[in-house]
């Protein structure tokens, strides 16, 4: 199918403008520089969600941070391991600043552990990234002691948050959210001037070692993620989009286009490939096709019009 | 090798995705098995070197197979794995038969390297450590670099056996003064003498002067031979293993721990490191 | 192993006293009479949960009523069909005497739309079913449009559920809980009586198909169960086991003797094989073995000293 | 057949878990397979009832696959399935190779009975619910049960004819003052007749008497012969298909609409329904 032939697939996550609504989910896809030996990224994706990035450098978590869970899924505590913004502008400014010029929209993600580090992180960015199309905030990381989950478990703290780094930048702000209370703490999040949501983070859980009793990861929990916890992320995001007017990204355990498909029926503007990355490197161009694909087999011109077009 | 402390810095990896076709795959001693298959990989991977590989029949676990090579021939696009029937994983993989085909991510890490100085080199492999090692002695044969090999195991396996004669099949040192030495050791004696591999490379060390260390195997035992090339001033390089979410430096996940503070990746930094630079 | 040499396998649920910690979860064993096909039920297992019943019968959902999910995982919305208190106990009274007379011990699951329906459905069983060794009261059911998850989706409103049943029996009452807000429901059910808490139901999710834009069952959402949730479950239950001294029976996605270790050692008392039973329909007693296997090679001479004993 | 409002309700069914090995498994067809397999079911099953299959290969889907047989021969303890593979499920099933062995849960639900009155017996079937017509009309030759069949289809496809030949091969009437029809018709005409199978069927029926109908195949065409079979007061036993969870009445998942109120399993108080008694 010529893409002349095709329907429209440009989507505005919040005034982030893509090509296409395929994003990366933060974490499982670097910087994008590693995928290059893939594909062409900056010509291919709607956009790329860098990895957490903190004010100043993390070491993130001890060994192990990985384990493989026997239901399709994995379990990480990565703990956003970092080099500060200073450090990751100096390192990747310059590739992502190409990433842009091919049409590829950057969305920096911003981590701390409390206010004041997500505001100083929001400063730094903001002053040193001007590749940056938007910003995502990390509210939801589930492998730190302090602030990540913890700074987005309520909607007052969800809010607080936004409160602290809305006035520090005119960029697009997207919010990372935790797989729990998505209405309520979204409604909080819009009201506090958010232009998009993303959701879901990993869902915590846990495994035991039987033998040594003792967990297979450096924590007692960590993050569980993969086509295990799709239905329950596309639930979310269908919840989660009835409750709000700003656009959604949908992220689950997409691994083709009809994972991608379910999340944009279900209300998602854009989504973003995760674990998927990792076994299957190819796997996000292929699901700009698939779904492209889907949204010509569906006869619409445009594929905002598939977005929550679900019918129940 | 420098480690970067950030590992996901510098240009875009030569790794890609490759298909590969099965030709042969059999058990060449119990539990060990070796997988013969047709792969672009073959003419790209260097020793110590590895590739992520996709194994078809469970897609509950979703993670792709991290293995070394053994033999990589560029000419026939061929690459031998030798591999130990651990896990579900591998399992699998000795499930797969000839004509079977699925994909590799490769090559990834980075490999062992020729030794900077001049001067004998001495391999240290310890049980499932082997078949990197195997993969180490043939391209220090191919550079005509003499080098000792001491083997360490649990007990007499026929694996064991099958992976030394894979080695003293290999060509001998040229326009060295002393010959090969290929010493085997295992903790109930019941192959070679009875000791500890750091406990025969204390002897040796003490009898032959050696410019570069290579060892895989156990973290206890690479620790061991760490140390005693740190005493004797010997260079020393360890591959190390981790559990790897993708190979090639995306998520983070297989990070090893760095004399010089924060952390490596073994999966892209590695897995051959410089044994100084590691805490061990 | 020999029976003698093997360690102690029976635990206490809270009252309910079980040969050994192996339940079932209610809705995916029948009433037990379907599996003696497979095995003898009274004579292998601690205890058997009955599908849920309410007062009067329940027709429950339309067709579809279930959907596989790709990651390890199946949708269902059976929505508790069920024949009323008195059609259950004219049906199954019989046989589930028999059960108990092996040894078996046999757990009544109540279900309703309101506190009026879960109180007539606990005063019909009080009064027609001398056979049961306790009840569970299911405030967690995704699949009902009034009652169910809605009974429990605060500690408040849970709390109103187990004042309202506590004084109607004697024997012991279990609350089947849903999948969020454990710790903080877990303390607001012991406050107000209950003997044991069990967790987790299935998760709610949600699969389109997207080419009709449609939902793969009878309603937008349902019940997620199976290996998919397993790691999710074992966080749920080590959090709850936490928060409170009444005894928890470990529920999601055990598929053999080491899922059912996890869930003992983050502080179960008790487990249930729920999904597991429909497609491997011995499991549970395989379960039984591997569980006293596992005990053994711990080299504990009582299960209940694996209870909690996970290391962090 | 007389369906209980709650199903799980009767005595524990003979269900089991059974291993099987499979000793051929080919295609017939263009997307039709033949599996047959030594299994202590084929002693046990009864045309119409099915088992439920453990598939290995992919255990991200839990769930075992329904299928219905063909042949069922006691005393070799063989069982044969005819399946089109059409989803994920029933392409790994073709995957299996002579040797492979896994488990069936079986015999599941109640099978096709055979006719109560005197009398001829007419064959409906719609394109995948052909194998199991096939089952009925051997279980009503066995029985010297004169019959006709009607077979609709799509469009002519291999399958269809395979099933086909396998009708003609049965044994013809006996004692029957009329010889058996097999009638074939298509929505395109490219075999047979052009037309919908409930065309054919009035077309007989109003030409034979029948005392009892067996039809099985896509829902609305199930309903137009159930419709017809009202009609003239023939009796109709209808095979219906649902989505499954246990197989067995556990789990409630595969629930069928009753004209009496309330619902039905298929798995236990089907497939093989009285179409009367049926929501069509």
């Amino acid at each position: 199918m010529s893409k002349d032939a095709g329907p429209r697939m440009a989507v505005n996550l919040g005034g982030i403008t893509m090509r296409n609504p395929v994003n990366t989910a933060s974490g499982t896809f670097g910087n994008g520089e590693q995928f290059e030996g893939f594909y062409d990224v900056g010509s291919t994706l709607g956009a790329i969600t860098c990895k957490g990035v903190s004010a100043i450098p993390w070491e993130g978590n001890p060994a192990p941070r990985l384990a493989e869970l026997g239901g399709a899924a994995i379990l990480n505590s990565v703990g956003l391991q970092n080099p500060g913004v200073a450090g990751f502008v100096g390192r990747y400014g310059e590739y992502l600043q190409g990433l842009r010029r091919k049409g590829c929209a950057v969305i920096c993600q911003v981590a701390g552990h409390s206010l004041e580090e997500y505001a100083r992180a929001m400063e730094l960015f903001e002053e040193l990234a001007p590749f940056a199309s938007g910003f995502e905030i990390n509210i939801s990381c589930p492998n730190i002691a302090a602030g990540g989950a913890a700074m987005g478990a309520t909607p007052a703290a969800a809010a607080e948050v936004m409160r602290t780094v809305r006035p520090l930048t005119t960029r697009p702000i997207v919010v990372k959210m935790a797989p729990h209370d998505v209405a309520e703490i979204g409604r909080a999040l819009e009201a506090e001037g958010a232009d998009a949501l993303s959701l879901i983070n990993t869902i915590p859980g846990m495994s035991i070692d039987v033998r040594t009793r003792r967990s297979r990861v450096c924590r007692p929990t960590a993050g569980v993620s993969g086509p295990a916890i799709h239905a329950i992320a596309v639930r979310m995001v269908w919840e989660c989009a009835r409750a709000v007017k700003v656009p959604i990204c949908g992220i689950g355990g997409i691994t083709c286009g009809e994972d991608a498909a379910e999340m944009i029926l279900a209300g998602a503007t854009a989504i973003s490939v995760g674990t998927a990355n990792l076994v299957d490197p190819a796997c996000a161009a292929r699901v700009v096709e698939e779904l492209e694909q889907w949204a010509c087999d569906q006869g619409v011109t445009d594929i905002n019009e598939l977005i929550g077009a679900f019918e129940c | 090798m420098t480690i970067q402390p950030d590992s996901l810095a510098g240009t875009a990896s030569a790794t890609g995705v490759h298909g590969f076709e099965v030709f042969s795959n059999e058990a060449v001693a119990d539990g060990v098995w070796r997988m013969r298959c047709h792969t672009p990989v073959a003419s790209l991977i260097a020793p110590g070197q590895f590739v992520n590989v996709a194994v078809p029949g469970d897609s509950a676990h979703i993670l792709r197979i991290p293995l070394s090579f053994s033999v990589a021939q560029a000419t026939s696009q061929t690459l031998e794995l030798v591999y130990a029937v651990v896990g579900e994983g591998t399992r699998r993989l000795s499930c797969m038969r000839v004509g079977d085909t699925s994909t590799m991510v490769g090559p990834c890490g980075n490999g062992w390297a020729l030794p900077t100085h001049e001067g004998r080199a001495l391999l240290v492999a310890g049980g499932v450590g082997l078949p990197p090692i195997v993969a180490c002695a043939r391209m220090l044969a191919e550079a005509s670099v003499g080098f000792d090999v001491i083997v360490g195991a649990q007990t007499s396996a026929k694996h064991v056996e099958y992976l030394l004669d894979e080695l003293r099949r290999l060509a001998p040192d040229e326009g060295c003064d002393c010959a090969r030495k290929v010493l085997v050791c295992t903790d109930d004696g019941t192959l070679g003498t009875r000791g500890f591999t750091t406990d025969v490379m204390a002897d040796l060390i003490a009898d032959r002067p050696y410019a570069q260390a290579y060892t895989c195997g156990p973290t206890p035992m690479m620790a061991g031979v760490a140390r005693l090339c740190a005493k004797r001033d010997i260079a020393c390089q360890a591959s190390l293993e981790r559990m790897m979410g993708c190979g090639f430096g995306a998520c983070s996940c297989c990070n090893v721990a760095l004399v010089a503070g924060g952390y490596a990746l073994c999966c892209k930094d590695g897995p051959v490191f410089d044994a100084r630079e590691v805490v061990w």
